[in-house]
């Protein structure tokens, strides 16, 4: 039905399962939407935040997409600027789920803030002080960066590639795309860090404070570093789950395993940093300021030195130490475990640096504040996922997102003329396999 | 025109971009961030002139002096008055909420009779002359059967031109039945007959006191004028004073003494005896003033010895004789008495215990001392001339007993007033006025107040709001607020001096409603006759000028007139009333292991008004959660009932139960429990009804013995897990 | 975030964020116009469409 | 942050409240809400989402019967000066919604301007401020008493106590027309100021040796203006946030309450302020 768009050389699954499985996801993504323009339409009272928790599950949904988007940026930059060309086997992915993380982060900025109508003002009247100005102006210069990278993906597609003006756009694009890189990762470098400002700088919260070098507090490096280390973590974890949905491989293994061994290598030096960090706050920065970490980790129902373990052993040293080394790392279950524990440890680092940060008292007499979400904050979270699972759904249909794919997956011409028809009136019992 | 797909992407895209650069965009972008700046729903203020009008508070007893800060004729702002003698520019939670009274939704916006059941709801519109029509009608024919002493009326207070008036209408029409509501006022006129053999009231000159001992007085917690007595903790504070709060549980007043002395709830009276003993023991008395004290030393001698005393309060020996020693070393010692705000009745005992240490100290009528306060007397008219009928009813006893047998002493005994009408009294009640007061919510025991209310067949409210009381009625006919009408405010409230204030209309009526002075002497002048003649002027204006008379001018003009010198109503203090037995809580120690006491709070009123929604705002968390009311227990206790903080529990007291919150709190004794009183309305709207609990539910009126009033303190009481 | 807003002033910060913050803008847009003007320019020279790279 | 054209000395608006005197009787929440046009909603038990530029708080020594001991303490904004003017709110504020004055030391909110992001919530470590999850609805009738020199805000806003700023600006006016240059203590006190009645609130300039304030405070310009008055102490003096609200208390468990000491620190005796 739409084969003349789907690329050459490969084979996707029957357009019925690829619609079911659109409207599976789509179902989510109504409800979300739903939940969206409740908050728009009734306000933020639709939320669990309160006055202790203005900055709640949103923020640190926005925090934890762009540390995992950050797998954009940073194989942009080994690609493009230090020349790791293997990458190019895998950037495409990386530059679709970079673009479906910023994108989201967008979008639930958007729902966050009381006055949307209002938004622009951040651009307008910028606060140079602020991080969330940096962060804004970067996040948005970014993402036209992401839109870039995607554009010419796009212009590939069999259809549009015929256009000529669209083919040699695409064409300048890939040309330049090295510049584009370049101030992509420019951009991010500075939205990264800004986004680890965001609680850095916060002198009033010495749970989030931080020393640092001239404006920027450590928490700055710290992010940016953490997102170069862990967001191709999260492409390949995004990869895996795409090859075992498919079932197919679609990137080869040595492609695989040169992004997990930088990464690794990222999280190891990224989690002495972060060792060091906590190091120096736990006994330098939160007493000089009359706390110690008993002061943040004991006298409430939820955070104990449980999450200080979880964030920094189980997702820092121990996913380091499992894509350093090479057995381990070529085994595919061990790589996956460790991508999967690299994740959760960001999310958690983001986490911690965004609700702990509100749950923690400050004056003496005050007291732990604990929130949980309501739905509608769930249901506009999840959100983008149910929206990146759609893009990426009609992008791998339809774009020639992984160029490996067609030689892991060598196909019959003609069998794959004698199946297509086919397929069409007899069901595959086969599950969805895009 | 054929358009092919080239054509067609070039004509989407180029007109996209043609938008974009086009300043329609950043036109809509800039108009929706200005529509977002001034939502049509979110209120804009008219300006206007300023202006600010001068009155006098009456929502408490206080008698503060407001400015009111008024933007063309709307209200905008209530202010404490500078330079005011009681209050000087300060004012309370309560004086600023004002505004929300005058212009809630639960104002009663017209006269309206009742068209449903009772207590239902349901009520018509009518006009003030029909509702004048139904009324006279109604006391016409009960009076025509010579039953004029079965209509009975309730004020809020008893000084004034407009209870006056109340008070003036029964006595013309025939009914001895004129209640007040309860307060401290009741135990304190008592005690000032008792001790110094005539009317009057006491006043504190606690300015210039330089020690104070307070027997659970809540100094900042409303008692007295509480403004002037704010000012007066702060002022201690500055002259570095020793302040002596005893009561059991750690209040703000205990919190703010120099010194807070726990004892056994209910034991005030002993401790204050106690520490009488030990100034007779040590001989550290000033006995100048005080008549019939030789014999009475011994008596006094054996029945509170130190130890024994310790022993009925929990305060230790020690201790007793250390308060003893403070209070007679002091220079201008002042004892204060009436728990929380004052608001129960009292106990003659305990009230004549703590005046007798004023007499002991000597600072009796002298600077820093208490002083025999005479009754204001301004209000001058001839005496009514009643007719046959008003004649043979006011001859009638009182429906609540007082002023005769052994309630001889007492003048109004309100508390008794539900079992009378529940069958214990006299004869039955046909007919209610309610003016000022909402005993259905304020009197202990409310349950029992509610069933009297339904035997009445006809009650007529003047409330200004929809309260517990009004709910009740047939006949709503609506006063104006404090705001909007002229009234005197004659100033107690336990000041050393004698004032007036006068309250104005600060705006104009805001609903269909009416003066009470005005309703009275319309309603006077259409039942003719006697009663018409007792009523000379045109109307309450007139009535009031003429009262004040040479007082009007300067209090037009500034608002609160002072009597330059009070001559005391004696300088002897007599012994009385000390021997009364002490004053239980109701209920079994076995069935109700626990006490439950009620405290006063300052963002809670005082009076009939129900709390508005900015008082309530300022209500912690920990007395209010959602519609939760919580008891204080102190952690022991509540670790032995297995209740954690926050935890729902049922609260069961002889009287009633109810569902309650815990919090726990270290400043009261264990075994004890400790409620707020003032929440629980069933009546107003949202902001206010269905809070909290309304701890008159859970308690019962204890009568003192010796006078008739209610003194309890407490109550018996248990509590469980919900 | 443009001179005449009322809250700019010419400081350090203002230079510095607005400098960085321009150079990148410009780098893209400026990157972008080559790109579709060289894709004009090229179409018109017939380059491009199928099959070709 | 910006430098406005002042004449003369910046005055540093502050203010000493004396926890010996307050009661927590609630008279300056009530005063400041009547004043700001504050919104309510049938339950405001939530403390969470409840507006209440000024709120009280209940301090305890901790200790059981019958040695426990309680302190109220009023907390306004706390109008931090932090160092130059870069409070913990106004340096985060993207959309330059908050500011410093350098002519009154205080620390506005222009919530017109505001979008409602919420990161000066998270900043403010004494909670101060207070967002608008609800449109503001009076209940029929009871937008009649609403004062004209305070706009009642929007829902999505952030709003906070401004010192009673509207009355800083009549004060002026009225100084202006009048011929002085200066506005004279008695003629800008806030709302709370002038209510409170235990007198426990001293409000005015901090630079100006004839206001109390200063008398009282007696800030010390070398020493990251800390108070010389050994009673007086500030909020989180230690982070450095540099507040304009003094708190007097003759009790050493209440002004150690006042900042976080680990167990073998002094009271007030942290020399080293941050920054």
């Amino acid at each position: 039905m739409d084969s003349a768009l789907i690329p050459k050389g490969v084979k996707r699954c029957p357009m019925w399962q690829f619609l079911l499985g659109l409207g599976i996801v789509g179902a989510v993504l109504a409800w979300g939407v739903y939940a969206m323009l409740l908050v728009w339409f009734k306000g933020l009272n639709q939320t669990n935040m309160n006055d202790y928790y203005g900055f709640a599950l949103w923020i640190w949904a926005d925090l934890a997409v762009i540390a995992l988007g950050g797998g954009a940026f940073f194989s942009g930059l080994l690609k493009y600027i230090v020349g790791k060309d293997e990458l190019k086997n895998i950037i495409n992915y990386a530059v679709l789920i970079g673009f479906i993380c910023y994108s989201s982060a967008l979008l639930i900025l958007a729902i966050d803030i009381g006055q949307p109508l209002r938004g622009w003002f951040i651009f307008w009247h910028a606060n140079v002080h602020s991080m969330l100005t940096e962060v804004a102006f970067c996040l948005s210069c970014y993402f036209a960066v992401l839109t870039i990278e995607y554009i010419p993906l796009i212009l590939e597609n069999r259809q549009l590639d015929k256009v000529p003006f669209f083919h040699n756009l695409s064409h300048n694009m890939h040309e330049t795309m090295a510049v584009f890189a370049a101030t992509g990762a420019f951009l991010s470098f500075f939205h990264q860090g800004s986004l680890g400002g965001v609680a850095g700088v916060l002198f009033g919260r010495p749970f989030a404070f931080r020393e640092g070098l001239l404006i920027w507090p450590w928490t700055f490096f710290l992010f940016t570093w953490s997102a170069a280390a862990y967001g191709p973590c999260f492409t390949l974890l995004i990869t895996w789950i795409t090859e075992k949905v498919a079932r197919k491989k679609l990137v080869k293994d040595n492609v695989i395993e040169l992004l997990a061994k930088i990464s690794g290598w990222m999280i190891f030096t990224y989690t002495i940093a972060k060792i060091c960090d906590t190091t120096r706050w736990a006994n330098i920065t939160a007493p000089g300021l009359g706390q110690n970490l008993a002061d943040f980790y004991t006298g409430n129902a939820f955070y104990g030195y449980w999450i200080l373990f979880a964030e920094i052993i189980l997702g820092g040293v121990v996913p380091a130490i499992i894509l350093i080394s090479a057995p381990l790392r070529k085994n595919p279950t061990w790589r996956v475990t460790a991508f999967f524990l690299g994740v959760m440890g960001v999310s958690l680092n983001r986490w911690v640096m965004v609700l702990q940060v509100m749950a923690v008292p400050i004056m003496p007499f005050d007291t732990w504040a604990l929130y949980y979400p309501s739905w509608q904050e769930v249901a506009t979270t999840i959100l983008p996922v149910a929206y990146g699972i759609i893009l990426i759904m009609i992008s791998y249909r339809y774009l020639p997102i992984f160029p490996q794919e067609a030689e892991l997956n060598p196909i019959q011409e003609e069998a794959a003329m004698a199946v297509e028809p086919h397929t069409e009136s007899v069901p595959d019992l086969k599950p969805a396999n895009a | 025109m054929k358009v092919d797909r080239r054509s067609f992407l070039s004509f989407v895209i180029g007109g996209a971009a043609g938008t974009a650069l086009s300043p329609l965009p950043w036109k809509l972008m800039d108009d929706s961030s200005i529509w977002s700046q001034m939502w049509p729903w979110t209120p804009v203020p008219p300006d206007g002139e300023v202006v600010y009008e001068n009155s006098t508070c009456s929502l408490c007893p206080g008698g503060c002096g407001i400015s009111v800060r008024k933007v063309d004729n709307r209200a905008v702002k209530i202010e404490g008055r500078p330079g005011h003698p009681v209050n000087d520019g300060s004012i309370c939670i309560l004086g600023l909420s004002g505004l929300q009274m005058l212009y809630g939704p639960t104002r009663i916006k017209s006269p309206m009779k009742r068209i449903g059941e009772r207590g239902e709801g349901k009520w018509q519109k009518i006009s003030w002359d029909e509702a004048i029509a139904i009324l006279t009608e109604k006391l016409t024919d009960i009076r025509d059967k010579g039953e004029a002493h079965t209509v009975a009326a309730i004020a809020g207070s008893d000084s004034g031109t407009v209870p006056a008036l109340i008070r003036r209408f029964m006595t013309a029409y025939g009914s001895p039945n004129f209640m007040r509501s309860p307060s401290q006022r009741d135990v304190d006129e008592l005690a000032v007959k008792a001790l110094f053999g005539g009317d009057g009231r006491t006043g504190f000159d606690v300015e210039n006191a330089d020690y104070i001992l307070s027997f659970g007085s809540g100094f900042v917690d409303g008692w007295g004028s509480p403004v002037r007595m704010f000012k007066a903790a702060s002022l201690w504070k500055e002259k570095n004073i020793t302040v002596v709060q005893v009561e059991p549980r750690l209040s703000n007043s205990a919190a703010k003494a120099t010194r807070w002395v726990p004892l056994n709830p209910g034991t005030e009276a002993d401790l204050a005896l106690g520490i009488a003993a030990v100034l007779v023991d040590e001989n550290m008395l000033d006995t100048r003033a005080v008549s019939g004290l030789g014999s009475w030393k011994n008596d006094l001698l054996a029945a509170y010895a130190t130890e024994k005393v310790s022993q009925t309060t929990g305060v230790a020996a020690g201790v007793i004789v250390d308060l003893a020693k403070g209070f007679a070393g002091a220079n201008r010692p002042l004892a204060l008495c009436g728990r929380g705000k004052g608001l129960v009745s009292g106990s003659l005992r305990e009230t004549a215990a703590v005046y007798l240490l004023n007499a002991l100290s000597g600072n009796i009528n002298r600077e820093g001392g208490m002083w025999a306060m005479p009754e204001a007397d301004y209000i001058q008219w001839p005496d009514v001339a009643t007719d046959n009928l008003a004649s043979a009813g006011l001859v009638q006893p009182r429906l609540d007993g007082a002023g005769t047998g052994k309630y001889a002493d007492a003048r109004y005994l309100t508390n008794r007033l539900a079992d009378s009408v529940n069958g214990g009294g006299p004869y039955p009640m046909q007919a209610l006025l309610v003016a000022g007061a909402n005993p259905c919510h304020d009197l202990p025991d409310t349950q029992r107040v509610r069933a009297a209310f339904a035997r009445i067949p006809f009650i007529v409210s003047f409330s200004s709001f929809q309260d517990e009381t009004a709910a009740m009625a047939d006949l709503l006919m609506p006063d104006h607020v404090y705001l909007e009408r002229y009234e005197d405010v004659p100033i107690g409230a336990g000041l050393a001096q004698q004032m007036i204030g006068l309250s104005k209309p600060v705006v104009s009526p805001q609903f269909n409603t009416r003066h009470l002075g005005e309703v009275l002497i319309a309603t006077a002048m259409a039942m003719g006759g006697s009663i018409a003649n007792a009523f000379p002027w045109d109307d309450y204006e007139t009535c009031l000028e003429e009262t004040l008379a040479e007082k009007w001018d300067s209090l037009m003009e500034t608002g609160v007139w002072v009597q330059a010198d009070t001559e005391p109503v004696a300088d002897t203090f007599q012994l009385a009333g000390m021997d009364a037995p002490a004053v239980q809580a109701e209920g079994d120690v076995n069935s109700f292991p626990l006490l439950l006491v009620p405290y006063d709070a300052i963002q809670l009123t005082s009076g009939y008004v129900g709390e508005a929604p900015f008082m309530i705002k300022a209500v912690a968390d920990t007395v209010i959660k959602g519609t939760d009311g919580f008891i204080e227990v102190n952690p022991q206790t509540a670790r032995a009932a297995g209740l954690a903080e926050g935890e729902r529990a049922r609260l069961t007291t002889p009287r009633g139960e109810a569902q309650v919150c815990v919090h726990l709190f270290e400043g009261i004794q264990p075994g004890v429990l400790a409620m707020v009183r003032g929440l629980g309305h069933t009546a107003y709207d949202g902001h206010l009804a269905g809070k909290g609990v309304n701890i008159n539910e859970l308690i019962g009126p204890v009568e003192d013995p010796s006078t008739g009033f209610d003194a309890a303190w407490g109550i018996r009481a248990k509590l469980a897990k919900a | 975030m443009f001179p005449f807003s009322f809250e700019w002033i010419w400081d350090a910060g203002h230079i510095v964020f607005h400098g960085g913050l321009w150079y990148a803008l410009n780098i893209i847009g400026i990157g972008m116009t080559y790109c579709v003007i060289k894709a004009v320019i090229d179409s018109t020279k017939g380059k491009g469409g199928h099959g070709h790279h | 942050m910006k430098h406005e054209q002042t004449h003369g000395t910046p005055m540093k608006y502050g203010m000493a409240i004396d926890l010996d005197k307050c009661t927590g009787c609630g008279a300056c929440m009530v005063a400041c809400m009547a004043e700001n046009n504050i919104p309510f909603k049938e339950d405001e038990s939530e403390k969470l989402v409840s507006i209440t530029w000024m709120r009280i708080f209940k301090l305890s020594n901790g200790k059981s019967f019958p040695d426990l001991d309680i302190c109220y303490l009023p907390r306004p904004c706390q109008h931090c000066e932090g160092h130059g003017g870069h409070s913990p709110c106004v340096s985060v504020c993207p959309a330059t919604a908050t500011d410093y004055s350098q002519e009154t030391g205080i620390v506005s909110q222009i919530v017109t301007r505001c979008f409602g992001c919420r990161y000066c919530m998270g900043a403010c470590p004494y909670h101060a401020r207070y967002f608008n999850w609800w449109d503001p609805v009076w209940p029929d009738g009871m937008e009649k008493y609403l004062s004209p020199n305070v706009s009642p805000r929007m829902r999505g806003v952030v709003e906070k106590c401004s010192f009673c700023y509207h009355r800083y600006q009549l004060a002026k006016n009225k100084a202006y027309l009048n011929g002085g240059r200066r506005v004279p203590e008695e003629a800008y006190q806030t709302a709370c100021t002038q209510a409170c009645p235990a007198g426990a609130i001293v409000f005015g300039d901090l630079n100006n040796p004839e206001h109390q304030v200063h008398q009282i405070v007696k800030p010390d310009p070398d020493n990251g203006n800390r108070s010389r008055n050994d009673r007086a102490f500030r909020l989180l003096e230690r982070t450095g946030t540099n507040t304009k609200v003094y708190y007097l208390s003759s009790r050493e468990w209440v002004r150690r309450a006042g900042d976080n000491y680990l167990a073998h620190e002094k009271t007030g005796q942290v020399a080293k302020l941050h920054h």
